[in-house]
């Protein structure tokens, strides 16, 4: 059985291959290699989760080494891959909602003339997020962290033409970088802490070392996660990547990659655990995020970026419940699968939507649009009831859970981590009821673009409409599957060692404040847009509006400091090397012209003046010789 | 009287040759400084000769006689020559290369 | 006395070398034929050295002995260890493609002159510098190995100063002045550095009375020959200082930009990728066998001069407007990766910083060759000049990335493999500057991105709008290398096999042992 | 002085003459010398007797022969072990025939038969009034300029005493060497000087210069000479003789019988000290050592090429054979007064020939201060003072000389309408018009500059090894550091001649006959041979590096 675990990767992997190599003779299929081994992928999947229900708890994990990947002098590092539940999650999720996204991209990316690279770079990051999860250490785990970093790279670039898109695929890449560079600094604690860096022995050695390494190491890998899983403070990346097609944005920047933070978190929970600290830093980024997401998702008018805010905002959850250690990592995971379904539902709606609209973005020219598109207009409705946490609905189970979890940390810490989760909550029914209102109902507000063709919104294409309609299952059911009777618990349990936290208020106090600051913050957002006409430019707006409409201008931040800052350094740099370190030179070598030149002089072609000198010579000749003589 | 005088005499030449040879113009004149100087070379020979008691010092005398006698032909054979391409006997003259 | 395999490694071409110069003016085909057999001829036999070559024999393997000048005490030793045969099989890879690359580089632009004939003499000083590049791996003898790493300064220095882009941005007139200034640059850099070295090696006969590595290493370790301490540290210095100019190490880099700005794609691409190398492999094989004390002395300053050249070379490359400096500053960046790993004295580090060098000739010669084949369409080697290629040459742009990807060293790819190593290996010995180092990994990722968007993206400028795709030549330089990027880079094994032994033999040979980890430690 | 001193002088003096037994002369040893010299007379009386048609035609001929002959004696002397075992004292203790001396003479005649090839040349300058030309005055007593010169060369005259004066020359170079007292020094250095004063006023070309050159030359080294004899003189006062051994034993204070004159003038070091500086002062003129140099560069210059050649190669050959004789038979007991002094000499030259070559502008000139440099390095050889010290100057001197005449007779090569092109701008781009010229001076270059895989280097490491295992590690230092100086002019000629442009101006580069070819041939050859296999070489320089005393 566990051999087919490098099918998982292979498969996509080939499509990728394939695809990038194969030129033009493919673009006709391209796209269907690309679906089929994607659900190739998920096949295997299902048949190794089949399997492994099969199994008793305890002994459900695969391993499957391959080969000795850089054997060195007292560093062994292999490719190898473990399949246990916390990887099987995520092998489903990706695969399951991966194959989704390729059906509705065929459909979507259909007028573009690059369908087949799209599809090529699909694969690979299919092959490196699954490698990602399967990776049974680290440094192969950071092989794939970078490969699909690679591929957001690729995705979000895809339409290079557009500087925009081309800027930001580089800025994520290299926001990403940093995160990395945390990532291999962790590593190499671990080599020199532990002589190795496989999840087994790490794991097992924590109790060996002392709470300072293992805080550094826990932090570096927070750091880690915050690039990847776009927390701050290295969030910036994430609304830019909007700039890709949808489908990614669905994919990978809602629904798995940027979930990886959360994913290397609760995979090294043993050292988060051992390292209080670190996890209070943890849940304090994961608290912040939670609130600037869900603020920035407020202020803005593109859909796409909205419900990036709203990304950030929810793996804000992630996170934080993940730093509540064994309390809270069921519920990060369980957050994460739900928020998978729904927010990728939300994002294949907005798509939907766009490429009704001709890939118009501003929710301020839409409007009344359910009339047009009904069924993009139900399954995004599902999904925002899901992700506002409406009773019954996947985002209530998962959402309730961390926030319960939340006040369980206890002391103030949890007073105030609790708060803010359920502010947090407010906030999202706030902003998500925003768009919906501003996108779907109001009466319609587009007209026609400068060079005069209006939109004519109509509903998308089965392929889009069928994976749309399958998530909006998923956002309705999949919480209530996971939590009626804690399946979900115990699956995770073996591998995530679950504690039950106390809420000093009761789990029901709990949902009910929830259920209140939903309907205040849904309420407000009804009141605000959707009793009165909504203008179709912006209106100015109060400071912190125009604050979050730029992203807290962290952006602004950050081109000041670090752009400029470079800019400068750089060039003041280039400077230097020329002038000083190539000066230097040169100075001796024109100097030594110099010398020469003045020497020449001597060389004055009168036959008496060599007769000087060479009088004088021997002058000194014998002086100096007598000299010799004397001392 | 001490032979040792016989050296001072002949250094005195010497350095007089020198000197000429370092501020006369007109080659011929530096020339014959040259001449002097081997000449006081000869007085220094013959003079040491004399108190060694051997006759060295004397053969080399002729010796330098004959070598200085061949200098004259070689250097008056230079000389004129360029005497006659520039019209000037002038050292200072003759300074086409330098630098 | 077996078949002398190391001695036809380097004479093959050598000698190809004279025959390619012998062709007749007209003949210019054929000179470049003949060059690219000889260098494929030279492969396949680096190859039976490979081969030939046992990882768990002795030290040094196929060695050759035979005397020489017995007067200075020297003696013609080759022999091989691990680090040699890698090298060597780079070197002897590279060149074909150096050579397939540059087909063009030196047709003479006036046909009438049948005196001058560059495209022979092009070729045959390749291939000349191949020969001595090889022997220069294989001499185990201080002398031999110095008489070829100084012989190689000419060679190269014509084919920097006498070849040169085609179309200049400032008209061929500038173009040649600047060229020769890089040349004469290059040679008195690397002649002053090889100068000083030469004192040294005069101060190391008179210490030792001869020049051969195996007796001298071996009497030092044993004791028998012991040297006074300020003695060794000037005679490493002496050594060290040409290394570093030829590696080349902060601050006396400054030779490289403006030679492989100035050079032709190839010739820059044989600076960097392949006679640079000779400078590291230098290090790791003389500098630290022959005087490890003065090594672990001077290892401080190294590892500042080291981190200093990684970043600053990172920065200067971001701030480049010219793509071939570009390159150029991002190689004095990965070279302070190897200086790093070299002289963190661990395992990790040596064996990163020998596969740092192979890896770093590959993706170098990737990413160079792509931009040669860049410039040659486009006439210009401003990047500004440049702007959405990708949607044009698609193609040209995909393996242009990849090059980029290596060189930012991405997981996956040969180079992400012996940049972690070097990292590890420092960081195990020397934290902070590990911590420090790895800072270089953003900065290259900034400066190969950038780059990248520069170039290949964006609205399609309208002087690459007709830019056509890689040719079949081209693509015959290109994958090759990319292929072995990716092998290298998923499997790195069949190379670490060769190098570990070797580096364990130096390890010993400065007494150090590798740090352990703390956990063992504690037990 | 005492008076019975004086008395013996005069009964001696009148002793009969029948007392005074005939010198011994061992001719099989001294044959070299008087081949040539012999050969020498043959060619004055074959100026004077043979028609001028055909004198070209015998007078090469007879140096031909002379000078492979006097070569087949050196070899046929060294062979049946004269250099070693059976080394002596020959002519009443006037010559030395040693190793180094047959050594030295060996290296001379050979340069002396190639330098002689390129004076024979007659190819390269256009022919005037259908009669081939060398570079020699057609008539050296006409007025540059007037119509008896222009008579002389309608006449299709040539000035075939350069033979002669040749053969003179080399026979005067190789006594220098091997004089075994101050005497037989002095003669023969003037012997080798005068026909060199001669040779450099016959240029054809360029007259007023190549006289210029000869006045300057001839009174500049009459100048040092009259120095060099004085020493002699004063160093006859100190030791009462003038012959080495003696002169050493004195120093040594291992003399046997001291007469009391001699007794008091032992004492005396300041006559030595003063008499051995003037002496050497002399030897430094000719090998032109800073601060005796600067009549090198003009000299040089002037000079007709073909003589420059010969003369920076063998004058330097001879010289450094005659000082290394004297420092190391004479005045080895003197080293630690004279060393730090020539040390001192040492450094400057090797600097300041290499500094002042920086800025030249005319390819002769630069060969000139280049040699100046390369003299500097050979010193530190001599200051070794030990065996290796020796042969590796012989090396030296011996790789050194044949790049120097091949690197001059390739500048003869390079021509314009007046004469040789020797302003560097004019070679810009030979490299594009002939490259195999242009690649051969290169090679030649790379040699001076000590490249790996030239004699240069072998050269160079040579002396530097000997004298860094003499203790004279500085002069390593410095001499590397001139070395790297040295490099940049080198490296300027080679990029002017192939990275940039030719000039439409540009000289041609005339087609030589084989005798110039065979010159550059042999200057090729001997580099690259002892450049990459020196070993041969190296053991006859050590077979021959023992002095006689």
């Amino acid at each position: 059985m566990e051999n087919l675990i490098a099918l998982l990767v292979a498969a996509p992997l080939l499509g990728a291959v394939v695809l990038l190599c194969g030129g033009r003779r493919l673009d006709a299929v391209g796209h269907w290699i690309g679906t089929a081994l994607a659900a190739c992928s998920f096949v295997i999947g299902v048949v190794l989760f089949v399997d492994m229900l099969g199994k008793d708890a305890e002994h459900r994990a695969l391993m499957q080494h391959l080969f000795s990947w850089i054997p060195v002098e007292g560093f062994q590092a292999d490719v190898a891959f473990q399949l246990d539940q916390l990887s099987m999650t995520f092998v489903l999720l990706i695969s399951g909602v991966g194959s989704l996204i390729h059906v509705y991209s065929i459909g979507y990316m259909e007028h573009d003339e690059r369908r087949r690279r799209f599809f090529g770079y699909l694969n690979l990051f299919l092959a490196a997020m699954l490698m990602l999860v399967l990776a049974d250490n680290y440094l192969l785990l950071y092989v794939g962290w970078e490969g699909v970093g690679l591929a957001s790279y690729l995705l979000i670039g895809f339409w290079q033409h557009k500087p925009s898109a081309a800027t930001a695929a580089k800025k994520a890449f290299l926001v990403n970088r940093v995160g990395d560079m945390g990532l291999s600094i962790a590593i190499m604690l671990m080599f020199t802490t532990f002589g190795t860096f496989a999840f087994g022995p790490v794991l097992e050695a924590t109790g060996e070392t002392s709470e300072g390494k293992l805080t550094a190491i826990a932090l570096m890998l927070l750091l880690a996660a915050c690039g990847k899983s776009a927390q701050v403070p290295l969030q910036s990346w994430l609304g830019d990547a909007m700039e890709g097609p949808t489908p990614v944005s669905a994919l990978i920047h809602a629904a798995t990659m940027v979930t990886a933070g959360v994913y290397l978190i609760v995979r090294s929970g043993e050292i988060f655990n051992a390292a209080p600290d670190a996890q209070l830093v943890v849940t304090v980024v994961g608290a912040v995020t939670l609130l600037f997401g869900a603020i920035v998702g407020c202020a803005k008018d593109d859909i796409k970026k909205a419900l990036a805010g709203s990304t950030m905002s929810q793996i804000g959850y992630m996170i934080l419940a993940a730093g509540l250690g064994p309390i809270g990592y069921v519920f990060a995971i369980m957050h994460l699968v739900t928020h998978g379904f729904f927010k990728a539902g939300l994002f294949l709606g907005a798509g939907s939507v766009m490429h009704g609209m001709n890939d118009e973005v501003d929710m301020r020219k839409y409007g009344g649009l359910r009339t047009y598109m009904p069924v993009t207009f139900v399954t995004f409705g599902l999904g925002y009831l899901a992700i506002i946490g409406f009773p019954g609905l996947s985002g209530f189970f998962s959402k309730d859970k961390i926030i319960e979890a939340a006040f369980a940390k206890g002391g103030t810490e949890g007073w105030i981590l609790g708060g803010v989760a359920l502010l947090g909550a407010a906030i999202t029914a706030y902003y998500m009821t925003r768009v919906m209102l501003m996108t779907f109902f109001g009466e319609k507000r587009w007209q026609p673009d400068e060079n005069g063709n209006e939109p004519h919104p109509h509903e998308s294409p089965r392929s889009m409409t069928i994976p749309m309609i399958v998530l909006a299952f998923g956002s309705v059911f999949a919480g209530g599957i996971f939590a009626i009777g804690d399946r979900f618990l115990h699956w995770l349990e073996p591998v995530t060692e679950h504690a039950h936290g106390h809420p000093p208020v009761s789990a029901l106090t709990v949902t009910l404040a929830t259920m209140v600051v939903l309907v205040i913050g849904a309420g407000t957002a009804y009141v605000q847009y959707g009793r009165r006409p909504m203008p179709v430019v912006a209106p100015r707006g109060s400071l912190l509006t125009r604050a979050a409409r730029r992203d807290l201008l962290q952006d602004d931040f950050n081109h000041v400091v670090l752009v400029r800052g470079g800019e400068h350094l750089t060039r003041s740099l280039v400077y230097v090397d020329h002038t000083l370190v190539d000066g230097v030179v040169n100075g001796t070598a024109a100097s030594m012209g110099g010398l020469s030149g003045r020497l020449r002089k001597l060389q004055n072609g009168y036959a008496r003046s060599y007769a000087v000198s060479m009088f004088g010579g021997v002058a000194i000749l014998i002086a100096a010789t007598l000299l010799m003589r004397a001392v | 009287m001490n032979p040792v005088n016989y050296l001072y005499l002949a250094a005195l030449l010497f350095t007089i040759g020198a000197t000429g040879v370092l501020i006369r113009r007109n080659a011929i004149v530096v020339f014959m400084c040259v001449e002097l100087m081997l000449n006081a070379c000869n007085l220094a020979f013959v003079t040491f000769s004399r108190m060694h008691g051997n006759l060295d010092g004397q053969v080399i005398a002729f010796f330098t006689m004959v070598v200085a006698a061949a200098e004259v032909v070689v250097g008056l054979a230079i000389i004129v020559s360029l005497f006659r391409s520039r019209h000037s006997a002038s050292v200072d003259d003759a300074s086409l290369m330098k630098l | 006395m077996s078949f002398p395999l190391l001695t036809a490694t380097a004479a093959l071409p050598a000698l190809g070398a004279i025959a390619t110069a012998a062709v007749p003016a007209a003949r210019r085909t054929m000179a470049k034929w003949l060059a690219l057999i000889v260098s494929l001829a030279t492969l396949v036999l680096a190859a039976i050295v490979l081969v030939r070559f046992d990882p768990a024999g002795d030290r040094y393997q196929l060695t050759e002995s035979r005397a020489w000048i017995a007067d200075f005490g020297v003696r013609y030793e080759l022999g091989v260890d691990g680090i040699a045969v890698a090298l060597i099989a780079l070197t002897a890879l590279l060149i074909p493609f150096v050579i397939l690359a540059g087909w063009h580089d030196a047709d003479p632009l006036e046909t009438g002159n049948t005196r001058w004939r560059p495209t022979q003499g092009f070729f045959a000083l390749i291939l000349a510098v191949e020969a001595m590049v090889i022997i220069s791996f294989e001499a185990t003898d201080v002398f031999l190995f110095y008489i070829f790493f100084e012989a190689m300064l000419i060679p190269m220095y014509f084919l920097i100063g006498g070849f040169g882009d085609r179309a200049h941005e400032h008209g061929e007139e500038t173009a040649s002045t600047q060229r020769s200034y890089a040349a004469v640059k290059f040679l008195l850099y690397n002649l002053v550095g090889g100068l000083i070295m030469l004192a040294a090696v005069i101060g190391l006969y008179v210490v030792a009375g001869n020049f051969s590595l195996t007796e001298i290493a071996e009497a030092r370790a044993n004791g028998s020959l012991d040297m006074a301490t300020n003695t060794e540290r000037w005679l490493f210095l002496g050594f060290f200082f040409a290394f570093a100019v030829k590696a080349p190490l902060w601050p006396l880099h400054t030779w490289l930009p403006n030679a492989m700005g100035e050079a032709t794609t190839p010739v820059a691409v044989l600076i960097t990728a392949v006679v640079d190398k000779v400078g590291t492999f230098a290090m790791l094989r003389f500098c630290l066998q022959l005087f490890p004390e003065a090594s672990k002395w001077a290892t401080p300053v190294i590892l500042v001069l080291a981190l200093i050249s990684i970043i600053y070379g990172a920065l200067l490359a971001v701030g480049q407007r010219d793509i071939k400096r570009l390159v150029a500053y991002a190689s004095i960046s990965h070279f302070g990766f190897i200086i790093l790993g070299i002289f963190a004295m661990t395992s990790q580090g040596q064996s990163g910083a020998t596969l740092y060098m192979v890896n770093h000739g590959i993706s170098t010669a990737a990413l160079m060759l792509v931009a040669g084949f860049l410039i040659s369409r486009r006439g210009s080697r401003l990047i500004a000049d440049y702007g959405g290629v990708q949607k044009v040459a698609p193609v040209l742009a995909g393996t242009f990335l990849i090059g980029g990807l290596a060189t930012l060293s991405l997981p996956g790819l040969a180079p992400f493999v012996s940049e972690f190593l070097v990292l590890v290996g420092t960081y195990a010995r020397y934290p902070v500057v590990g911590i420090i180092a790895t800072f270089g990994i953003v900065l290259a990722a900034l400066y190969v991105l950038v780059l990248y968007q520069r170039t290949m993206t964006g609205p399609v400028k309208p002087e690459v709008a007709e830019m056509p795709d890689l040719r079949v030549r081209e693509l015959v330089v290109v994958t090759p290398l990319i292929v072995l990027l990716i092998f290298l880079g998923v499997y790195p094994k069949p190379l670490t096999d060769i190098v570990n032994p070797a580096v364990k033999q130096t390890m010993s040979d400065v007494q150090k042992k590798d740090p352990q980890p703390e956990v063992e430690a504690a037990k | 002085m005492s008076a019975s001193a004086v008395h013996s002088l005069w009964t001696t003096a009148a002793d009969p003459i029948s007392k005074i037994d005939a010198p011994k002369i061992e001719y099989g040893q001294l044959s070299p010398t008087l081949i040539v010299i012999g050969a020498a007379i043959v060619g004055i009386l074959v100026e004077a007797f043979v028609p001028r048609k055909s004198r070209y035609y015998v007078q090469m001929f007879v140096s031909v022969v002379a000078l492979t002959a006097a070569f087949a004696a050196v070899v046929g002397l060294a062979t049946s072990g004269y250099g070693t075992t059976k080394a002596g004292i020959a002519a009443m203790g006037a010559i030395a025939v040693d190793g180094p001396a047959l050594f030295l003479q060996g290296t001379i005649l050979l340069a002396g038969l190639v330098g002689l090839f390129t004076f024979a040349e007659r190819r390269l300058d256009p022919e005037a009034h259908g009669n081939r030309v060398d570079s020699f005055a057609a008539q050296a007593a006409s007025v540059p300029g007037s119509d008896s010169e222009q008579a002389a060369v309608k006449a299709g005259f040539t000035t075939t005493e350069v033979f002669p004066l040749l053969l003179f020359a080399i026979g005067g170079m190789l006594i220098f060497p091997s004089a075994n007292d101050l005497l037989t020094l002095f003669v023969a250095l003037e012997v080798f000087s005068l026909p060199l004063y001669l040779l450099c006023a016959l240029a054809r070309r360029k007259r007023l210069m190549s006289q210029e050159a000869a006045v300057k030359y001839f009174l500049l080294g009459a100048f040092a000479s009259a120095f060099t004899l004085f020493g002699i003189a004063l160093l006859y006062g100190y030791a009462g003789s003038v012959s080495y051994g003696t002169i050493a034993q004195v120093v040594d204070g291992t003399v046997k019988d001291v007469n009391p004159a001699l007794a008091d003038t032992m004492g005396n070091d300041v006559l030595l000290l003063i008499g051995a500086a003037m002496i050497v002062m002399g030897l430094l003129f000719k090998v032109g050592a800073v601060p005796f140099h600067m009549w090198t560069p003009d000299v040089y210059q002037g000079a007709p090429t073909p003589v420059t050649g010969f003369m920076a190669a063998a004058t330097k050959v001879a010289a450094f054979g005659a000082l290394l004789r004297l420092l190391y038979v004479v005045l080895p007991g003197l080293r630690w007064d004279w060393r730090p002094v020539m040390m001192g000499i040492a450094v400057v030259t090797m600097l300041g020939g290499a500094v002042v070559a920086i800025t030249q502008t005319d390819i002769k000139r630069l060969l000139a201060y280049s040699s100046i440099a390369h003299a500097g390095f050979i010193l530190a050889g001599v200051i070794a003072m030990t065996p290796d010290g020796v042969s590796s100057v012989l090396f030296y001197l011996g790789a050194y000389s044949f790049v120097t005449i091949g690197a001059f007779a390739v500048v003869t090569l390079v021509r314009d309408a007046g004469g040789e092109a020797t302003h560097l701008s004019k070679w810009a781009g030979l490299g594009r018009r002939s490259p195999l010229v242009a690649a051969v001076f290169a090679v030649f270059l790379l040699a001076f500059a000590g490249i790996p895989l030239t004699s240069g280097f072998a050269g160079k490491f040579a002396v530097f090894k000997a004298a860094a295992e003499g203790g004279a590690g500085t002069l390593v230092v410095v001499g590397v550091i001139s070395s790297a100086i040295a490099a940049f002019f080198y490296i300027r000629v080679i990029v002017l001649m192939f990275f940039s442009e030719p000039r439409p101006d540009g000289p041609t580069v005339a087609v030589p006959s084989p005798l110039t070819m065979t010159a550059i041939g042999v200057g090729v050859a001997v580099t690259v041979v002892l450049g990459v296999a020196p070993q041969y070489f190296l053991d006859l320089a050590n077979q021959a590096g023992v002095f006689v005393r």
